[in-house]
């Protein structure tokens, strides 16, 4: 069996859809090239940290995912530059981008501080539940 | 802004109209204003009347907004064709025969002169009466209200002596209470709001005619037969 | 429950309005802009023609006295929730004790603060608007003051709004098509001449013409322009006849005035056009000294525009009720 | 309320270009494939856990519209809306299980201005009701079993008479359960009343209503299903019958068409009495009159509104494409065959291949290692899976079904035996063995076996 590479965030958001399916709390899995540690809140939604080659301080990225299928929108309004400077240091209220159907359009917030590193869909584009959206770089 | 005080538009009101067809004209895309021709008078007025109360049965029509010798039509949609609207308006109106509204009679007690009769001697001079001679030509009269409008609850009245007309202030009163008993032009009638006033007073009524919470919170409809009574002269 | 912290003048309790009474001389009263309303009651789960407040002065604050949804529309500034800025045009939810603060918004006249369950006012002759004139509906008959405490529906069967909010591509983006500005950035509005129009002859050209610029004098009852003055061939005395908002009267004086949401019910001067309905909403959005031309429109075009945002409305309807239970069942 | 008559249905005027499917699996893939052959394009949803599939990749669109578990994707109507409308799909077909006989998604869906590919809400709703069914089925001459069409009367002696005139043995069934819960066997009228009200006491603690009816229990009963097509226009027809009495815990594994055994004689009534039924409710689309069959003698059960995961074996023994049928009567357009054009011909059987243990059942995830699946004249596989593809723990374990047709039931079996000899599915656990044992076994072989026959099979294979 090839070696399961923790820090692929597939792995992890499959890691933790298997751990909410079956009703665990969390789990620790410690392997060469360093450590992942999964904790399933209550609300379901997974805080995941993990500690790659066990350096200190180090950072770990989180992805934000599409919450509803939709249209991707970058930014809204004025279009300001929010995230078109990146990196950029953003906090857990932030709001990044949108998600539209017709009219209507669904806020993505970041739902942790940190910073983002990477646009992960392409604006306008329409992506479905959990396409990653950004990449966060979250503070261990 | 200064709004438009709720009386502008009856300082001579005798239009003389020539025209021999109604005339339809439109505010915006859903409203139609039939304007009655002829003289400004009861005759023209039961047209109107009898109009409305066949306009009203309409399917596509909001509202009715019946005026002096006209009708404003309010449509719940824009029409396709504002002609067709036009033409429906001036058969009804062909067709419309007079009807006397079968109204009741309202009795208004007046305080005739004193502090609110702030256009009596100037309705005096005007008319080369006595104000004893005013008030009772006013008192003696029987008013018919023809439609209501401009304030809430007001009711145009028709039936003042021509001997009394006096034609609206070209610089209205800033503030006339609600209550004045008031002349303007050929009509007269109660100020139903304190405020910016063209009208002339010549008394005061203490009666409430309006009230916004009551199922029917106009005293006053059209067809109504509305009499004033001294309840004190103070001259 | 709110309670109003901080208000300028004339901010009031507004809904759709009272139509059907102008028989009676009563204004219809109602939001200046009747599209911002329906907007924030569909977003927030209310009926579309709910109670709500409309802000023309500002600063203005309240507090929610209950956890409360809420929407801020109309408006282009951000409302501010606990001091952390917030968009317009979009529902969130307030817990207890947070406090709404809404500022000079930077471009538009008014804003409209929607709340879940609606504000619950008295309703008078069919209505919870205020009538300023006739002192009756609304908050006690009169406009906003602080220190006001104003009750709000019960939210039953409302459906939760998501954590991050739910807006709406505000209609001037969504129908710009449809809301065309000039080159020059003035307020295009739709008219169509109205009954006198012909007695201006070329002044009623130099009406359709000119840039007019809203005056000082202007508030909900009407808007007065400044402008070279329009006047008419022959003096005439109309008799008293009912007018409707969006009516442009034209007084002695040659300087139109466009009837507003209150409107008194009857008028006699010369009515040179009637703005179209579906545009009476940027007017209410127009600030004092904004620039404005009229274009002459058609009932074709009146149609179209009206179907086009009552199409918008019921998309927004429809799709955000959807949004809402499909993350309720996620959730 | 019974609605009364075809007219109530008005002819659908929409049209559309594009299909949704609001399903998964191997379903998806046929429902795709019917719409590519109508030339229409097709909108893939998934879940989560189903990002990978097959069918997101040939379909035009594939949107992901929620988590994993049902409840959250397959089953989020409002989700399903919105794929819809971000798509620009015309119309939802809804595949079987899930959404496919929810009446309040039928309603909604029609009220977005889309066409919803089955029955019109309200014939969902009569037929989804127990009583209300037997109703509409007793008024159009559908045999059913014998019992009152009404809730059973609180007075005992009431109860007593209604017993003694259906003959024991009766059911007592609570009104609102279903899947085999809140049902109770009486074998004679000394146990009459002590039956009633334990089932009564078990309706309301597990439906929320007391509410009992009352039936004939049949002791060694076939289930026999009759496969109707219609369409708006008051014209329908029925295509045969199947037999699926090989069930296991009311789920069916093996079905076969036609039902061994039965004269037409004795079936000929019976589909024609469910075309009757069809055009009184204003059915639309395909259906599927459920009935015991027992000692010569049919009993209506219940209607399902939708596509059978059976459909299959009628489609090869009539020839004609059920699923493709559905969809042009959903177009509004008119049947193309008349009863007479109905010519069923040979035998077809259907194999439901389960990933699970075949010992003790449990559903089995994982990753599909290696997959070979049987070719060749007569017979057919329809299937989602591929090697490589993750069998995910969320939803129904069928992954595929297997599906043979040959000139008689004998020819059938061996081709059955031939096509599942030749089918591997690694790395995973299948049923695959228990239904080779199935096809040796020689009661099965000879046809007729009832609806209890599998459960003791498998007592006594265990017992082994």
């Amino acid at each position: 069996m090839s070696a399961i590479d923790f820090s692929d965030p597939a792995t992890i958001a499959f890691l933790t859809d298997a751990l909410t399916a079956a009703g665990v709390a969390g789990l620790e899995i410690s392997a060469p090239s360093g450590q992942l540690r999964i904790v399933v809140s209550s609300a379901g939604e997974a805080k995941i940290g993990s500690n790659r080659s066990a350096q200190p301080g180090s950072v770990s990225p989180v992805l934000v995912r599409a919450p509803l299928a939709g249209y991707f929108c970058v930014a809204h309004r004025s279009g300001s530059a929010e995230v078109s400077s990146l990196p950029r240091a953003i906090c857990a209220t932030d709001v990044l981008g949108f998600i539209r159907v017709g009219p209507v359009l669904l806020p993505v917030s970041a739902g942790r501080s940190g910073t983002v590193t990477k646009l992960l869909a392409e604006a306008d584009a329409m992506v479905g539940y959990g396409a990653p959206l950004f990449e966060i770089e979250v503070q261990s | 802004m200064i709004a438009p005080s709720n009386s502008h538009a009856l300082q001579r009101e005798i239009l003389s109209s020539t025209k021999a067809r109604a005339r339809v004209s439109s505010i915006g895309a859903r409203s139609f204003l039939l304007e009655a021709p002829g003289d400004f008078d009861l005759a023209a007025q039961r047209r109107i009347w009898a109009l409305s109360q066949q306009v009203k049965g309409w399917s596509d029509i909001a509202e009715i907004i019946p005026g002096m010798t006209n009708i404003l039509a309010i449509l719940k949609e824009t029409p396709e064709d504002p002609d067709v609207v036009v033409d429906r308006l001036l058969e009804a109106w062909d067709n419309a025969r007079s009807i006397d509204l079968k109204g009741k009679t309202i009795e208004i007690p007046v305080h005739y002169g004193g502090q609110h009769a702030t256009d009596l001697p100037a309705l005096c001079d005007l008319s080369g009466l006595s104000d004893r001679d005013v008030v009772r030509i006013h008192h003696e009269a029987t008013y018919r209200v023809f439609a209501l409008g401009s304030a809430p609850g007001f009711g145009y009245l028709h039936g003042l002596d021509p001997r009394i007309y006096m034609p609206r202030k070209t610089v209205p009163s800033l503030r006339m209470e609600k209550g004045c008993v008031t002349i303007g032009g050929m009509q007269t009638g109660v100020a139903m709001l304190t405020g910016p006033n063209g009208w002339n007073s010549i008394g005061f009524a203490e009666m409430q005619m309006f009230d916004p919470t009551s199922a029917s919170p106009a005293m006053m409809a059209p067809g109504d037969t509305v009499r004033f009574l001294p309840a004190r002269i103070e001259l | 429950m709110i309670e109003i912290v901080e208000t300028g003048p004339f901010n009031t309790v507004q809904d759709l309005g009272r139509p059907g009474y102008r028989d009676i001389g009563v204004s219809a009263s109602g939001a200046m802009d009747p599209l911002a309303v329906k907007i924030g009651n569909i977003l927030v789960g209310n009926a579309e023609g709910a109670a709500v407040l409309e802000i023309q002065t500002f600063p203005f604050r309240l507090i929610f006295k209950r956890r409360s949804a809420f929407v801020v529309s109309g408006t282009d500034g951000n409302p501010l929730l606990d001091g952390i800025e917030l968009l317009p045009w979009y529902a969130y939810n307030a817990e207890v004790g947070q406090v709404l603060e809404l500022k000079q918004p930077p471009k538009l006249a008014r804003a409209y603060v929607a709340i879940g369950g609606g504000v619950d006012v008295p309703c008078i002759m069919g209505s919870r608007s205020t009538s300023l004139r006739g002192n009756f509906g609304g908050n006690a008959g009169r406009p906003l003051e602080k220190g006001d405490r104003i009750t709000v529906g019960e939210e039953a069967g409302i459906l939760p709004i998501p954590a991050s909010g739910l807006g709406v591509v505000e209609p001037a983006v969504a129908l710009r098509a449809f809301f065309p500005r000039s080159a020059e950035g003035s307020l295009l509005i739709r008219a169509l001449p109205a009954g006198e129009h012909r007695l201006f002859a070329g002044d009623g050209e130099a009406f359709w013409g000119q840039t007019w610029r809203i005056s000082s004098r202007s508030d909900r009852t009407g808007y007065r322009l400044s402008g070279d003055p329009v006047v008419p061939m022959e003096t005439v005395e109309m008799r008293s006849h009912g007018v409707v908002p969006g009516v442009i009267q034209v007084p002695p004086g040659g300087e139109p005035i466009v009837q507003m949401s209150d409107a008194n019910t009857a008028g006699g001067y010369p009515k040179i056009a009637g703005v179209i309905e579906c545009d009476l909403w940027r007017l209410g959005q127009a600030r004092i000294g904004t620039r404005l031309q009229f274009v002459r429109s058609s009932y074709a075009e009146a149609r179209a525009i009206e179907q086009a945002v009552a199409s918008y409305i019921e998309d927004v309807r429809r799709t955000s009720g959807l949004i809402k239970r499909a993350l309720k069942a996620m959730a | 309320m019974m609605p009364g008559s075809i007219d109530k249905v008005a002819p659908s005027d929409k049209q559309f270009d594009t299909v949704l499917i609001a399903n998964r699996g191997e379903i998806a893939v046929r429902i795709q494939r019917a719409c590519r052959e109508l030339g229409l394009k097709t909108v893939a949803v998934c879940s989560e856990a189903d990002r990978e599939a097959s069918y997101g990749r040939t379909a035009d669109s594939f949107l992901c519209i929620g988590p994993s578990s049902a409840a959250k994707s397959y089953l989020n109507k409002d989700a399903l809306l919105l794929a819809a409308r971000l798509t620009g799909a015309g119309a939802i077909h809804p595949g079987y299980g899930f959404l496919s006989e929810n009446a309040e998604f039928a309603r909604v869906v029609e009220e977005a201005g889309l066409v919803f590919i089955g029955p019109d809400a309200s014939s969902i709703a009569t037929m989804g009701d127990k009583i209300s069914a037997k109703r509409a089925m007793m008024a159009a001459g559908v045999p059913c079993v014998p019992g009152p069409d009404t809730a059973l009367p609180d007075d005992p002696a009431a109860v007593e008479r209604i017993a003694l005139e259906i003959g024991y043995p009766v059911i007592i069934k609570a009104a609102g359960g279903g899947g085999g819960r809140g049902m109770r066997v009486v074998q004679e009228a000394g146990r009459l009343h002590e039956a009633i009200a334990l089932t009564r006491e078990e309706a309301q603690q597990a439906f929320g209503s007391p509410s009992l009816y009352i039936e004939k229990f049949l002791q060694h009963p076939r289930h026999i299903e009759i496969q109707v097509l219609c369409d708006i226009h008051g014209s329908a027809v029925w295509l045969g019958h199947r037999d699926c009495s090989m069930q296991r815990r009311h789920q069916k594994v093996v079905e076969e068409a036609p039902a061994p055994g039965i004269p037409p004689e004795v079936i000929g009534p019976v589909g024609l009495a469910c075309v009757q039924a069809c055009r009184q409710v204003g059915y639309r689309g395909v259906g599927t009159f459920e009935f015991l069959y027992e000692d010569g003698a049919f009993y209506f059960i219940e209607m399902n509104t939708r596509l059978q995961v059976e459909h299959p074996v009628t489609e090869m023994t009539s020839g004609l494409d059920i699923v493709q049928s559905q969809i042009k009567a959903a177009q509004g357009n008119p049947l193309e065959v008349s009863q007479a054009d109905v010519q069923c011909e040979g035998h077809s059987f259907e194999c439901r291949i389960n990933a699970e243990d075949p010992d003790n059942f449990l559903p089995s995830a994982g990753v599909i290692s290696d997959l070979v699946l049987p070719e060749g004249e007569g017979i057919r596989v329809d299937t989602h899976i591929h090697a490589g593809y993750k069998v995910s723990p969320y939803y129904d374990s069928l992954i595929g079904k297997l599906i043979v047709h040959a000139p008689t039931r004998a020819e059938a079996m061996i081709k059955m035996r031939e096509a599942l000899s030749r089918t591997r599915i690694g790395g995973i656990a299948t049923n695959l063995s228990l239904l080779r044992a199935l096809f040796e076994d020689e009661a099965f072989g000879r046809g007729e076996t009832d609806i209890h026959y599998l459960e003791q099979w498998l007592k006594q294979r265990g017992a082994r």
